[in-house]
């Protein structure tokens, strides 16, 4: 993070999009959407369009990839050529490489993996559209797109980030912030486990800054997996609705 | 699929043609229904999203400054893109974009660039050295059939949705400036895309159609009825008759889809 | 096609190498010159010089991709980085991976694909020497080689484009006219059945220039067809001396 | 291995780590003996060996002169790729970085960048034009657990091993001079990963206990105690509670290991 | 092949050759026939097509204007790519250069470059900045052993048959004019390959006999009976008499095709 | 090899780094340094630093690489990014896929591939530093790593090169001297059997000089397999006074 001298926080306290210090940007989660795919979720967090569909458990190819014990989760993480500012080459970049990985290992303790062995599970993220947090936003539509698909879960994940702007601990920074700010630390959290999932952190934090940081995430957290638990609830009363 | 649900499938499918009707309830030459919906990815300078019944298309442009090539050193560049993005659909996997992916492309592409959509001489900047280049990013979202349609559509509904930077050229360099301009878009050409099954052709075939059909014949015609790319796919083929029975009709739906773009 | 403003027909009506409109560029095609592929074919038309060759029905690699209920037919169009003005990279573009795909669907009606099951048929085009209407000759080429090879088939399939220039429909299209021409409409056929198995065409033509054209093309397969079916022979016949 | 073995020998770390005990006699928090040595490889710009325990990663570092990103024309650039050398382990493959070696590669990258380790403004030569691209490459040699460690210690190493060329700048061209200056480092970030084993955390796992653990969190802290980086990997989790003792340990046993840079 | 078939046709080829015979009647130390067909391809600067018995090679040059590379700013490039087409053998795969040809492509670049067949000071255009670049591409039409001889043999015969453009030099500019000249070939190097076959050399191994060999060896030499370039491939030996003996046939196998290259 | 006109030998008759044109650089060799490793070794020839080392015989991925008379031998010579002036992409280059053919068949010869049908061993050479004759110098190293794993060879396989500088035929060429030279000619020797595994050449030799650098580059050979030896022994003998 590079430190240039922009205000980020105006003399109200408030950020560049209006919010408070420890205000989430609005979201907005639908459950079910792809007609395809076994499971699947749309998320908008602030400008962040992100799309998440899940396959299987389904055989997986290559086969000597199967585990006799579990199943494995694949994850992949990719990003729209029109989702950023200047157009991002479709092939996966080295970011996108390990954001997959960390994505995966977020979801992986929240399922039942033991119940369908010598099986995979594909998830598949698209970023239409980033606008910081993508990673967060990304995993709490996995999340959903997982239970959607029927796979057994300990609880959701659910992820949010928290950071340091112009010296003030904030929620779930937008893009500015986090370009400009300096420091981001994205947390995964499944609430019923009080278990972190995820952590990331970069930037310079002290130890009190830190604590704070991650118990706001937490927090936002917490706010996100209600979120999640209310899309969920929405698709099932309106299929039991259109079923009836 | 295995092949005996193959063959099952294809008689049921041809046992209804046969009479004129189709699974899905559709005439012969019906359209599923056609959703176009621009501006949906602000950071794009320029996006659409296409329904065609669950089929599902997203398209981005993006404008930069590059290179143009060679032989064309007064025109802008048009590099149009498709990915099947693996949660469209079940057989779709991650990985470079294979033969599909690239069919997809070249038909948008040429579709776009035959019928002269941009004025190319408009995109140079600097003669040789410095042009503009549009990109054109096809997003398939859902695959239910006939992505070559959809995909054209939300190709060019993203380009009428485009609003550029302007710029000024100071020497060698290119000052971006910070108001907007609309692309000119020219030509509205749609792609009409035809099945044979047995002697018969649909237009619009959908996931359940296109797995037993025996050959597709894509045709896109301009706003004058022109036509100005054609693509034949599939392991059969078509009769002359066919051909030009195919164009007449494909003259006629373009006109019908071609008012989807107005908004 | 872009369109610039230099003559392609003469005031006697004659195309830049003499040709007349409907007249094809002369046209030498010899079968089975390849010692070791099973069947091949070589044609020159103009200054394009095509070799096509043909290993199989074989064993399938990788096994997973053979199908029970027919043989695989694989094609590979490609072009020497000789081949052209400025040097090719021989890396596939994807120009010559589309080309690949729509020959190879120009060539599977033409085959009794059910005869072989779980094998695959290899087809291996290269284009040693291109001047437009490359794809047309290859399908001409790669009908012959396939024949060669003792692949049962219910006709050859012999390929031509018509095309526009200076406003005249005109057959064959060289490179030049290609280029600066403003429509092109490459077409293929198997003329027993009267099957059009390849069908593209880029540039503006009005309903009764298509018509023409395609007309015209259709007339030029047909030619082609004929001297397809003389290769064969001379080959034949040869063989039948040599042995007698 | 057999997911047999793995649980057997699961059972038996656990039980050890139970007792406070380790397999190979260490404490919890106890690191292998670690041994770094700086300039083994005379020919690049800077180099150090380091060995944790068995596992063994040489860092080199090139300097060469490219151009800077475009949204940091006044840059230099850092570049921290980590290869997974086949001969490191029979788990190694060759071929390019996989998952597990990029994220080693950008958790090193990042614990450099975050910490401001180097003045990234120095490294400009000609804004937008030219700049110092600073290459780091982590060459694991051996593989006994913990490359993320060992492998941001051999690159810090590395880094203050490193003499750079002078140059004059003339115009447009650059003109290297043959004498050297030492590559300035502001900072001395340490990577202390964690590993959880039942509910107790163990410092610096090697191989036999990476094998079983369920989640690793590394935490790097610079010279003032900040935290500059983390990272959480494995499939298992974190409660807060944990989180906020390793990042406590992590600044303890950053200052052991720092003092292992003084040469 | 199957190993079974491997070992008899072995013994049967060493059979005949202890007798100093060859299954296709030819002597020891025979080449099969040779003709060159320089201007195949009138498209490319410069062609020629070799026929080694049924071996069959094209090779074209093609001329562009590049960068020199950064520790030779004042010479142009050579570069010497060659495909094992997959119609000319089952066993060549479609795909990027696998060992087998990236091999035959540097021992045929070797030989060109060590001779000093071309003069790269002269192919230089600007220094540092623009230079000629010559590529020759051999293409292998139909493999039927001894590649390496063909490919040497098609690659020079297409070098002697280049003609390039002129050009002038504007500033930083460089104008192609339209009339040729030809390019500049001073030495002739011929590859005299050699087969191991027991305690027998063999010249000019035909597909049958290399399918078997132990070892092969590919001695260069130019127009004075100087060695350019050698290439040992297999795995068996030689012994280092077999080494001199081979050099010294070589030479005067290298003046007999050395021949074919008059027209 | 360029010819510039720079000294390499001075009016004593001696060579940049001080030595005769007959003499060896100075040679260090460990044998089995790598702890996971079936086998290693390491040595150090000038400034060269090279670590090859062995996993097998052991199963073949992918298994239908296998054959079923013999072992098959892998092998990858690879540089490590900043082991050269400029630094290398660690993407396998032409020569690096070149000289990992070449080594792989110099050390062939020296195996008995027949005793472990059906398997396969993998050779990994990494040049940390090179200097001059690095295919040379992995030859020797890894043939003493594939005697420390074990596998049961005839005969260690040495490697040097000789070449000529300033008319001169000199033994052991460092970077310097093969570039600036105007030959060079690297040789792997199986002592026992007076067997040539490796030979290539470039640059200009008359028949004599040829002659000459081989007999020189021979020499090289036995001098360094007397080194080969001796660090075995020493790594035997070590290993017996531990276990004693």
């Amino acid at each position: 993070m590079s430190q240039k001298h922009e205000k980020l926080i105006d003399k109200k306290g408030l950020r560049l999009d209006g919010r408070k210090p420890e205000e989430l940007r609005s979201v907005q989660i639908e459950v079910g959407i792809l007609p395809n795919a076994d499971g699947s979720a749309y998320i908008q967090q602030g400008k962040n369009k992100i799309l998440a569909g899940v396959y299987g458990p389904r055989e997986l190819h290559p086969k000597h990839l199967a585990l006799p014990d579990r199943t494995v989760l694949r994850c992949r993480y990719h990003m729209a050529p029109f989702s950023v500012q200047e157009r991002k080459s479709p092939a996966p970049s080295r970011r996108e490489i390990e954001l997959s990985k960390v994505i995966r290992e977020s979801l992986e303790p929240s399922i039942f993996l033991e119940y369908y062995p010598r099986t995979g599970i594909d998830l598949f993220i698209e970023v239409l559209q980033a606008d910081g947090g993508t990673r967060c936003a990304s995993i709490t539509a996995a999340s959903l797109a997982l239970a959607d698909a029927g796979i057994p879960m300990q609880d959701l994940v659910a992820a949010c980030a928290a950071g340091k702007i112009d010296d003030i601990v904030v929620l779930d920074l937008m893009d500015t912030e986090d370009k400009i700010g300096s420091a981001d630390v994205p947390v995964a959290l499944m609430p019923n486990l009080n278990a972190i999932t995820l952590l990331q952190m970069d930037g310079i934090l002290t130890f009190e800054e830190f604590e704070k940081a991650v118990n706001l995430a937490l927090e936002g957290c917490r706010k996100i997996h209600a979120m999640q638990k209310e899309a969920l609830k929405t698709k099932y009363v309106n299929v039991k609705e259109v079923e009836e | 699929m295995s092949s005996i649900i193959v063959s099952l499938k294809r008689k049921q499918i041809a046992e209804f043609i046969e009479k004129e009707k189709r699974l899905d309830g559709r005439g012969l030459l019906d359209y599923r229904e056609i959703v176009v919906e621009p501006g949906v990815i602000e950071r794009a300078e320029g996006s659409a999203r296409v329904l065609l019944g669950k089929t599902e298309v997203l398209a981005g442009v993006k404008i930069g400054i590059g290179k143009p090539y060679a032989d064309t050193p007064n025109e802008g560049v048009l590099t149009v893109n498709a990915e099947l993005v693996p949660l469209a659909s079940p057989t779709f996997d991650p990985g470079p974009p294979k033969e599909n992916a690239i069919e997809l492309a070249r038909v948008v592409d040429r579709g776009i660039r035959e019928s002269k959509v941009l004025d190319f001489k408009k995109l140079c900047i600097i003669p040789s050295k410095k042009v503009l280049v549009v990109f054109v990013d096809v997003y398939v979202l859902n695959h239910d059939g006939n992505l070559i349609d959809a995909s054209a559509l939300a190709a060019l509904a993203a380009l009428l949705n485009t609003k550029m930077f302007n710029y000024e050229v100071e020497g060698d360099e290119v000052k971006i400036k910070s108001d907007l301009t609309q692309l000119p878009v020219r030509k509205h050409p749609i792609a009409v895309t035809f099945a044979k099954i047995g002697d018969k052709l649909i237009v619009d075939p959908w996931l359940e159609e296109e797995q037993i059909i025996d050959a597709r014949l894509t045709v896109t015609t301009d706003d004058d009825g022109n036509i100005c790319a054609m693509q034949k796919g599939g392991n059969g083929y078509f009769t002359p008759k066919e051909v030009l029975k195919a164009v007449k009709t494909a003259r006629e739906k373009a006109k019908e889809i071609r008012k989807k773009l107005k908004w």
